[in-house]
């Protein structure tokens, strides 16, 4: 196994989360295509610490590590948020958020 | 202290655990198949027949009045009068069951059939092991399964039995001296067989007078 | 190797298509979940242990529940099916998507990475080593995160927070 | 052939009944090559499937009788000589029952959600260690590893409760979730005391860290520390709620919810459900007899002859009885005090517990004579001011007073 299969298949994810992302008109969903989006990345940082002498030893990993709970962290606030604007508007469709619309 | 009952309550349940195994008087449970709690004498659940006598069928008291078929809310209760009369204990002729059915599965053990029966014929029994493989047939007991002798009845519900036998023997007697006076006097009154037809005549009112004194002691 | 490797990014490709493509949310979250896992599995593949458990009990444990629940306190239970997108935008985002897979793909397969790097034999760093890593050298980081993480948790309770009170509510019980 | 084979398979038991190293050494050279990886890995896993599924019959059948005796009964008693064949008998019955499907249920999710919950939870059991040389599976990670597969079961509940489109269903599994989540902190928390000490997530090096005895007699396990003390009843509390178990039953509170998630299984699915359940319970039983009770380690100096497995399953059972015991003893809690206890009491209680932890770590170098009752003292006393403080603010919040009726006289 060679790093651009990993790296081919990780823009691959990282395509499909962003087409979730761009299509998909509820924000539930809107935001697990960003984790789907993250999640590639991070399988990046790992081909990379793993296939990469000049890497240093232990910073792919370290960062997996921060990604994750970065990210633990947005899908928290960003459920929160989703539910929040749920009570306020009855929707969680993206298209009806258009308050600032003018 | 938070966990203090919680304590005290785990000490009770490990009493209970290890008592069970050396204190009889923890362990209550009978174990129902081997063991059995003899019935109490004021159980009761369905009715049955009640016979005289060594033959169930010739013994039946009942007299197919179908008081009880009427009574009986549920409506479980199905009676056919025979046309054959045999005589009952004090030797009066009467009418018998050709059918008497009860479906214990409909029957709601109220008793009622019991408080209205002149004749002490249903009494309530105590066997509850009525269970069977056919849902149907099975549980409509037939006048053959629902008659059982007076001396089931007397282990079963001994005080009660025993009453019911006073009163029918003492119905008997009075029913037998009566008919000894009436000899009597018939004996007396040989001559003339006008009078001993009158005689004969004031039998009917002494027996319609023993349903009220059947009755008013079963209460 | 190589038919670890297909079989994992097989799954974990499919189950995100399913995820972005179904029309049932909980489906979408079950998915996920799935496509997170198969994640978690190249990591152990590619010998990040530590990485993918914390992926399995992160992802897994917590992120797949927060988002199911989220579905949930939406979408009223059953009623979880999501509209789709008008097909134009539907064009226009398939069409950006693949815009930057081809742009990457590009990228990755010109640039000198694609041509032969083995697999670079780094032993298998033990917890301890990073730990050692995390308490030292990475020691701001750490404290960062669990900073925003803290500050993540008492945002997401006051953003979740019912908005009023009602004065039935707050009053106290006899 | 046979003679090599016969001859491996009784150098193997040899080895794992004396607790010498290499058991499957023994076995597997005698074999052709291409069958060692499959024969090896059969070795691994068939035992663990085997001793705890029947460990899993036999805890129905000791549960029940135990329960029974506890509330002065008898228990199963009539299939077979007391009732030991009721196991198979309730199994029998499992198998042999219709597998309904509710018909609005979502299929293909109605049939994962018990896979799904049975394969991770058999997968906890790889990384513990039965034995001085007993271990499956040997992770630097390990600790980390079983919780990891412990957290993917709750998705696995979410699944049943959804799929069978049923309110009890859906309200058992989300009931079933936010428990497991809010007492996965405090049993993380209270572990994470033991990884502090011994300065690793491998559970053998953890059991490996507790040999020895102080005094000669007294065993190094961690629960007779004041830290470790505190922290195995938090453990213990958190995996009851965890395993779901009585006082903490309330995903299938019978009363309430019929089964919870379990309401519309049956058959062989819902065997598989309770199946796992056990397994769950068994598992955390066993990473807490791993953590704080010192693992296969034998109690007393001189028992060390009796081949280490049987400690620990030993100390097993032990736990499982103790939880048959308390669910025996206490009934079941409400969702908001179960959310509060998790919260306000065992969470707080676990976090000082690790402050108690490191000032044990640091009063080691103490020497003076006595020291070491000095440090048990001082740690008991610095878990248990807060754990009475905490305990009244839980317990003594709310004083119960005569209830007035205002309509009822």
């Amino acid at each position: 196994m060679q790093l651009h299969h990993y790296l081919l298949f990780s823009a691959l994810l990282f395509a499909v989360g962003l087409a979730g992302a761009l299509t998909r008109r509820n924000a539930i969903l809107v935001l697990i295509g960003v984790e789907l989006m993250l999640n590639a990345a991070n399988l990046n940082f790992i081909a990379f610490w793993r296939f990469l002498p000049e890497a240093p030893a232990m910073h792919g990993l370290l960062f997996v590590l921060f990604t994750i709970a970065v990210a633990a962290a947005e899908a928290a606030v960003g459920l929160a948020l989703i539910i929040a604007i749920y009570r306020h508007y009855r929707s969680t469709q993206v298209d009806d958020l258009r308050s600032l619309h003018g | 202290m938070l966990g203090e009952g919680i304590i005290k309550g785990m000490a009770e349940t490990a009493r209970n655990f290890l008592g069970s195994y050396h204190d009889a008087a923890r362990l209550t449970t009978v174990e129902f198949p081997e063991d059995k709690i003899p019935a109490k004498e004021s159980a009761r659940n369905f009715p049955f027949l009640v016979h005289d006598g060594e033959d169930a069928m010739q013994g039946l008291r009942c007299v197919a009045c179908q008081i009880c078929e009427k009574e009986c809310p549920p409506k479980c209760i199905f009676i056919i009068k025979d046309t054959n009369k045999k005589p009952d204990y004090v030797g009066k002729l009467q009418f018998q069951p050709k059918v008497f059915d009860i479906d214990v599965s409909v029957c709601m053990s109220c008793q009622i059939c019991v408080e209205v029966c002149p004749f002490d014929a249903i009494k309530m029994d105590t066997d509850f092991e009525l269970g069977g493989s056919d849902r149907f047939g099975g549980l409509l007991l037939n006048k053959r399964r629902l008659a059982k002798p007076n001396s089931y009845y007397h282990t079963i519900h001994p005080t009660e039995a025993a009453e019911v036998d006073g009163r029918l023997a003492a119905e008997k007697a009075k029913v037998e001296a009566k008919a000894k006076a009436d000899a009597e006097a018939k004996a007396k009154a040989a001559a003339a067989a006008a009078a001993a037809k009158a005689a004969a005549q004031t039998t009917p009112p002494v027996v319609a007078s023993t349903p009220a004194a059947v009755v008013t002691p079963a209460k | 190797m190589e038919i670890p490797f297909a079989i994992l990014t097989a799954l974990t490709l499919v189950s995100a298509l399913a995820a972005m493509s179904l029309r049932n949310l909980v489906h979408c979250a079950l998915c996920l979940a799935l496509t997170l896992a198969g994640l978690a599995a190249l990591y152990l593949q590619l010998g990040a242990q530590f990485a993918g458990f914390a992926q399995i009990l992160v992802y897994v444990g917590a992120v797949a529940i927060l988002v199911v629940f989220a579905i949930l306190l939406t979408n009223r239970g059953d009623q979880a099916a999501a509209t789709r997108a008008p097909a134009r935008s539907w064009v226009t985002g398939a069409g950006i998507a693949v815009a930057v897979f081809a742009v990457l793909a590009r990228v990755i397969l010109t640039s000198s990475l694609a041509t032969g790097h083995p697999m670079v034999d780094r032993g298998s760093p033990t917890v301890k080593d990073l730990g050692m890593q995390l308490m030292t050298q990475y020691v701001l980081p750490l404290e960062v995160i669990g900073l925003l993480l803290t500050a993540a948790t008492l945002g997401a309770v006051i953003i979740a927070l019912p908005e009023k009170k009602t004065p039935a509510a707050a009053a106290p019980n006899h | 052939m046979i003679a090599d084979l016969l001859n491996g398979i009784g150098l193997l038991l040899w080895r794992v009944v004396s607790d010498q190293p290499d058991a499957k050494g023994a076995l597997l050279p005698v074999l052709p090559a291409v069958l060692q990886p499959v024969v090896s890995a059969v070795l691994s896993v068939a035992p663990i499937i085997g001793v705890f599924a029947s460990l899993f019959a036999l805890t129905t059948l000791l549960e029940r009788k135990g329960l029974g005796r506890i509330q002065n009964r008898l228990g199963p008693n009539r299939v077979g000589p007391f009732g030991i064949l009721q196991p198979a008998a309730d199994g029998l019955k499992m198998l042999t029952k219709e597998d309904i499907i509710p018909r609005s249920a979502d299929k293909v999710v109605h049939f994962l959600a018990p896979v799904c919950l049975a394969v991770p939870t058999l997968l906890a059991f790889a990384v513990l260690p039965y034995g001085r040389n007993l271990v499956p599976l040997d992770l630097d990670a390990g600790l980390l590893f079983f919780f990891a597969v412990g957290a993917s079961t709750e998705l696995s509940i979410f699944m049943a409760g959804w799929s069978s489109r049923n309110k009890y269903s859906l309200l058992g599994a989300m009931r079933a979730i936010a428990q497991m989540i809010s007492y996965e902190i405090p049993l993380i928390v209270s572990s994470v005391t033991v990884v502090m000490m011994t300065g690793t997530l491998s559970p053998m090096h953890i059991v490996e860290h507790q040999a020895g005895f102080i005094w000669g007699f007294i065993p190094h396990w961690y629960v007779l520390t004041p830290w470790g003390f505190a922290g195995f009843v938090i453990f213990t509390i958190a995996s009851l709620a965890e395993s779901n178990r009585s006082p903490f039953d309330l995903p299938e509170a019978e009363s309430e919810l019929i089964a919870g998630h379990l309401t519309e299984y049956s058959g062989f699915k819902y065997a598989l459900f309770f199946l796992a359940e056990y397994l769950g319970m068994f598992a955390i039983s066993g990473l807490g007899v791993t953590l704080f009770l010192g693992g296969w380690h034998a109690p007393l100096p001189g028992l060390e002859w009796i081949p280490s497995f049987v400690w620990f399953f030993g100390k097993l059972v032990s736990m499982v009885f103790l939880f048959i015991w308390i669910r025996g003893t206490v009934p079941r809690l409400r969702v908001d005090q179960l959310l509060n206890l998790a919260w306000k009491f065992l969470l707080p209680l676990a976090l000082i517990n690790l402050v108690v932890a490191a000032v044990w770590h640091f009063t080691a170098v103490w020497t003076f004579p006595g020291a070491l009752v000095v440090r048990w003292l001082l740690g008991a006393a610095l878990i248990g001011g807060p754990y009475v403080l905490l305990g009244s603010a839980l317990s003594g919040a709310k004083k119960n007073t005569l209830r007035v009726y205002r309509y009822a006289t």
